[in-house]
């Protein structure tokens, strides 16, 4: 891939805008860029420890597919995850204070950025692994089955994620147990500093669907409402009990794989970033909601604003909470059993 | 002097001369019977119940929802069982040879066992892994390891080295019900071994090891199928006037520490025998554990007894020589006697 | 699968049956069938120690396959490896001496049945553990590409291991890295006790391929020339520098998965062997030849008269070697290497 | 006290300050220069010189076919590297962070190590497997790990664990050097430390240990990152008057055990240290021989210091308290010294 000439089925379909859904696809980006872009300025301040993977480019990925989901539904994630949990509905103050690494984090201030889970909200956990969080979706959908729910699971993962193994295992016990799973690909066209055509032939990673007896649909993923209309097809489909499907969203990340700071070397063309930039997925939709007139410039301005003031309250909240006591370090190993009898 | 452990529970049931393998697989009928969280997954377990028997009658019994045939994919299978177990199933994986953990071990060791921690406590990974382990069958290289090393050095994980039927029993039902992910090894040679069984439920508590025998001038501590030639060994040296306490460990982790310590320090000699290689082997975290906590009561140096330093040979004659036996115990103990 | 009728290219190209063709074709099945049927019967004579994986009944795809290759040309093989190794020209009395454990086995007694090799004819091994020899002969293929040799690796594996990982990260990376790889799928139509319907969706494992890139086709696993063909076409490719290929051969195994005794449970009807040994792949060429008129009766027979003897040979040997010595047991661990300087 | 290592070949040549990832890499590409069957592959080595710059320059030195990025499939990638080495190349394979061993530990261990000896002999795994280790950077549970314990336990492996620049670069040689597959553990804090290298091509002996400090009190014997925080503990205790032998292993498969034991023999103390937990750890095989071989040279059991039990926290307070470091060697010592 690497350029931004896919497809949008959705750029001519303004007149079917339902302001609700536009409104909802909004604020998850719009939350997802606001704490991306806060982390990634905390990240350069040098007051976050480890890794951090932004997602910033990719929020239509999220939004769209999680519209279609309910706090039952479960989600996989990836190394890249702050996008996942947000947009599926995790609160600023404890992913803040997890990636600040305290106590009041989602992991308690155990696992970090690459960690972040609340099973609350069927968040079934970022992974540092790449593709390991493919079968847990699979192992997540099972038990939906096995409990006679109409649940779904949803594994996100990278075009890079596709080569490895745990991929093409997940997928093909997903479809042979018929579980309801809805694989999501983000294919931002690298695997860290390898373009795709670097790590497969393919264009498209929905076309691997086709070695599992599964549907793969590609949708622009820089459209929400596209991912939404896709992933929704794929999660009824899954929620009726005819089992999986791959989905494939193109899309693009704007910081580097990891952290911030500018690369030390240059593995994608300015044009190229610009292209998808042009396209940018939350410009997009609040540009055609404005051209058919269904929600206003202020209502918009109002979610940016709002989430603003939610992100720098979580902020002030994680810096002041505490970091975790050395002296519980050993807390949370094991699920402690009662004694028998 | 031999002592015969009584259990604890079960009161009021029958017991009766189980195989290994069948009694194992009575304790884990019985627990999905009280618990409809249970499921088996792993290849050929359902239709086949399994290459070694273990799961026979589940299928029949419970159905396809509860016994699921899976491709040959183990890391999916692993996953599969890790994700399950997240949402509250009480899944048991398969991995048919104990060697196959290689092809899937980052759900076991990066997910399973540190899901719980990472999560910084939010989530429950109540899985049971099952699997075959050991040489003598000439299964070659990759058929006959025994890698417990490998998983009680992982945070999160419990291990249990079941080496009579009525430990297969317990020590199942007791992963079963445990909320942790554990890895129940059986044993391929004792697959057939005949013991005791309770007809009834009861629970073989992870971390508690078994004293198999007591005796005076020596302590063995042994695992797995190694635990029943200590015992063989222990008989022999007994005619020679030597008395041998066996301590059976049953999990390695937890490791009942406490046990084996005041053993020695009865007996101020111990020597500790595995299947595994000796080099890195479980039998160097008892050793170590047991100079520090016992060192004063030491009269000679902890001495270990494991597999020489190769992969398991195909060939009888070397896979003879390779897995420590009954002989080869005796032989330790005398020269353990004989040093200090 | 499960039932014979796959459509055979060659069932009526009897026409251009080229008699050394079908004789070294002829040859290569009659010295597996040979080696294992004997094979069988000494491990029912509990001669034999550990397990025994026959492949008898897809004898025309080794056959097949190998008849493409040189000794340079590179294979890895599975569990199931007496009937590669034997086709690409193993000798009857170490891999005898091997099954017995005996010194000059192959392995030297230390790997028996599932690790036979013998890198002087480019087998590269039998292996243990499914789908492990894949990746292997990728590598083995890397080298070839490297030393600007035209050599080619082929890996033979079966359709339960078409759904491994292992499977999967080896065929996207030779077809990325373009190697000189042909992968051959034996669709026998079992893992073990499952039937390829329980482990797959697909019809075709041939069809996976598409996934990769990589040109998939399907062929007639009882008809030797047939496989040949194929296999023909994709080495070829291979030798050319056009990348690599995978051939799904549609067999079928005569005896139980492991072992020669009845199953504990049946999990095939009589049926379904009957119709596939109706089309024994011998028999089948045999009885081509012989409609075509250019190999006689005589010539066949005298090929399994001498196979015979050659087994009935290396058995006395095998019987007569010697086993290891234990007190040699840490040798071969290591390769040892000189004093530094 | 303080003892230099003077490194024995490198005759003629100058030395200079170098950091240990650019010493690691110097001796990667004067191999490289030197056999043409060397080639690098893995995720990101080529285009980008890996991830911590451990292959910058080889792309551009030696061309595609010799620095090759590959997709992310570290099972396929494994197996590529043993298949081409066992047709005479000689691959360095990197696994970015050894967490994702776990991913592709059976081409490792059940192939490229177990190979030779399942083949009779037959064949060569000349396969060096290069990836970093440890914690301290805040990469939490599955960036962090050290699995030395795993693969030392694994017969038909090296592994190597430099601790300095000058090991990082000798240690690399003769991995390159060695005709069985090799694992050469970077510990990710110490890519930046710098020290004196030799400007020639120069090995390091796998097998042999470094004595990097001499005394008379007790022995420290500490692996990677740890030996110099062992060195620095002991520059405190000798402010006490404490004077400490450091020894660093610098492999712990083949281990130098002789060198430690005949240092505890003269010392008559000693601590293990490592990054690793504890439980299971390779210090518990150190412990197992020194007290079997030093038994009765030991004035105090062989203490050990690793990390506790848990997965590697993410949180820079937990993270801090759970990788030892010289101001918790240096109290182990003064404990070692109180105690027996
Ligand atoms: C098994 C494994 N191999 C390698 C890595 C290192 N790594 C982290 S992210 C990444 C690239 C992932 O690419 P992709 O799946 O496309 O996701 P993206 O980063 O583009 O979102 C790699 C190689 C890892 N974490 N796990
Ligand atoms: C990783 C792994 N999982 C499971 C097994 C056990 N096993 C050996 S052969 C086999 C079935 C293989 O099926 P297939 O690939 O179709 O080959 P076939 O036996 O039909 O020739 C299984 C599951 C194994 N050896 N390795
Ligand atoms: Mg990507
Ligand atoms: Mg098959």
């Amino acid at each position: 891939m690497g350029s931004a000439t896919v497809t949008s089925e959705h750029t001519s379909a303004g007149e079917r805008l339902d302001p609700q859904v536009v409104l909802d696809l909004h604020r998850r980006m719009v939350r997802i860029r606001v704490f991306e872009t806060e982390a990634g300025r905390l990240a350069e301040q040098a007051e976050l420890p480890g890794f951090l993977h932004l997602y910033v480019g990719q929020e239509a990925v999220a939004a769209g597919a999680m519209s279609c989901l309910r706090d039952d539904d479960q989600i996989t994630s990836t190394h890249r995850g702050h996008g996942h949990a947000v947009a599926k509905g995790a609160q600023f103050r404890p992913m803040y204070a997890e990636l600040f690494g305290r106590v009041d984090g989602y992991c308690s201030g155990r696992g970090g950025s690459m960690h972040i889970n609340d099973l609350s909200i069927g968040m079934l956990g970022a992974n540092g692994i790449v593709g390991a969080g493919i079968p847990i979706a699979v192992g997540a959908a099972f038990a939906s089955k096995y409990k006679g729910e109409d649940t779904v699971a949803v594994p996100f993962f990278g075009d890079g994620a596709s080569n490895i193994g745990a991929f093409h295992e997940a997928a093909n016990l997903a479809a042979v147990l018929r579980l309801p799973v809805v694989f999501v690909c983000e294919n931002n066209g690298y695997a860290e500093f390898t373009p795709q055509a670097g790590h497969m032939l393919l264009e498209d990673v929905a076309d691997r669907a086709a070695a599992y007896g599964m549907p793969g649909e590609v949708c622009d993923g820089m459209d929400a409402l596209a991912v939404r209309e896709t992933v929704q097809r794929a999660v009824d489909r899954a929620r009726a009990g005819d089992g999986p499907s791959l989905v494939e969203a193109k899309t693009y990340r704007y910081y580097d794989h990891q952290g911030v700071k500018g690369l030390r070397k240059p593995y994608r063309t300015q044009e190229e970033i610009d292209a998808w930039k042009a396209r940018d997925a939350i410009e997009l939709i609040e540009a055609r909601a404005a051209a058919a007139g269904v929600v206003s410039e202020e209502q918009f301005e109002r979610v940016w604003a709002e989430t603003r003031a939610d992100a720098a309250d979580a902020i002030e909240f994680a810096r002041a909470s505490p970091l975790p006591d050395p002296a519980d370090i050993a807390q949370d190993v094991y699920t402690v059993m009662q004694a028998p009898q | 002097m031999t002592t015969t452990v009584v259990p604890p529970g079960a009161a009021g049931t029958g017991v009766r001369e189980l195989t290994y393998v069948k009694a194992f697989n009575e304790g884990l009928l019985q627990c999905m019977r009280e618990d409809s969280d249970i499921v088996v997954m792993g290849e050929d377990v359902a239709g086949y119940g399994g290459v070694f028997h273990m799961f026979d009658g589940v299928l029949g019994e419970f159905g396809p929802m509860r016994a699921v045939d899976t491709p040959i994919a183990e890391m999916g299978l692993m996953g599969m069982g890790v994700g399950a177990a997240a949402r509250g199933l009480r899944p048991v994986v398969d991995i048919m040879f104990m060697d196959f953990l290689a092809v899937c071990l980052d759900q076991l060791v990066n997910q399973a066992a540190k899901m719980k921690f990472m999560f910084g406590g939010s989530v429950r990974v109540p899985l049971t892994i099952t699997t075959a382990s050991g040489a003598g069958l000439g299964a070659a290289a990759q058929h006959s390891q025994s890698l417990e090393a490998w998983l009680a050095h992982v945070p999160g994980l419990k291990v249990a080295m079941p080496s009579s039927a009525y430990d297969a029993k317990g020590l199942m039902v007791s992963a079963l019900r445990d909320d942790n992910p554990v890895v129940v090894m059986l044993n391929k040679l004792l697959l057939g071994a005949k013991g005791e069984v309770p007809e009834g439920l009861y629970d073989v508590p992870l971390g508690r090891a078994a004293t198999l025998r007591t005796g005076t001038d020596a302590t063995v501590v042994a695992l797995g199928r190694m635990a029943v030639e200590a015992a063989a060994a222990a008989e022999e040296l007994a005619a020679e006037g030597i008395e041998v306490e066996v301590v059976d460990p049953r999990t390695v982790q937890p490791l009942d520490t406490e046990t084996i310590v005041e053993s020695v320090s009865r007996t101020n000699r111990v020597l500790v025998v595995h299947e595994a290689v000796t080099f890195g082997g479980i039998g160097a975290e008892i050793a170590a554990q047991v100079q520090d906590l016992a060192f004063d009561h030491l009269d000679a140096p902890v001495a270990r007894l494991g597999a020489p330093f190769t992969p398991v040979p195909f060939s009888p004659s070397l896979e003879k020589a390779y897995v420590p036996d009954r002989a080869r115990i005796a032989d330790g103990v005398r020269g353990l006697l004989a040093r200090g």
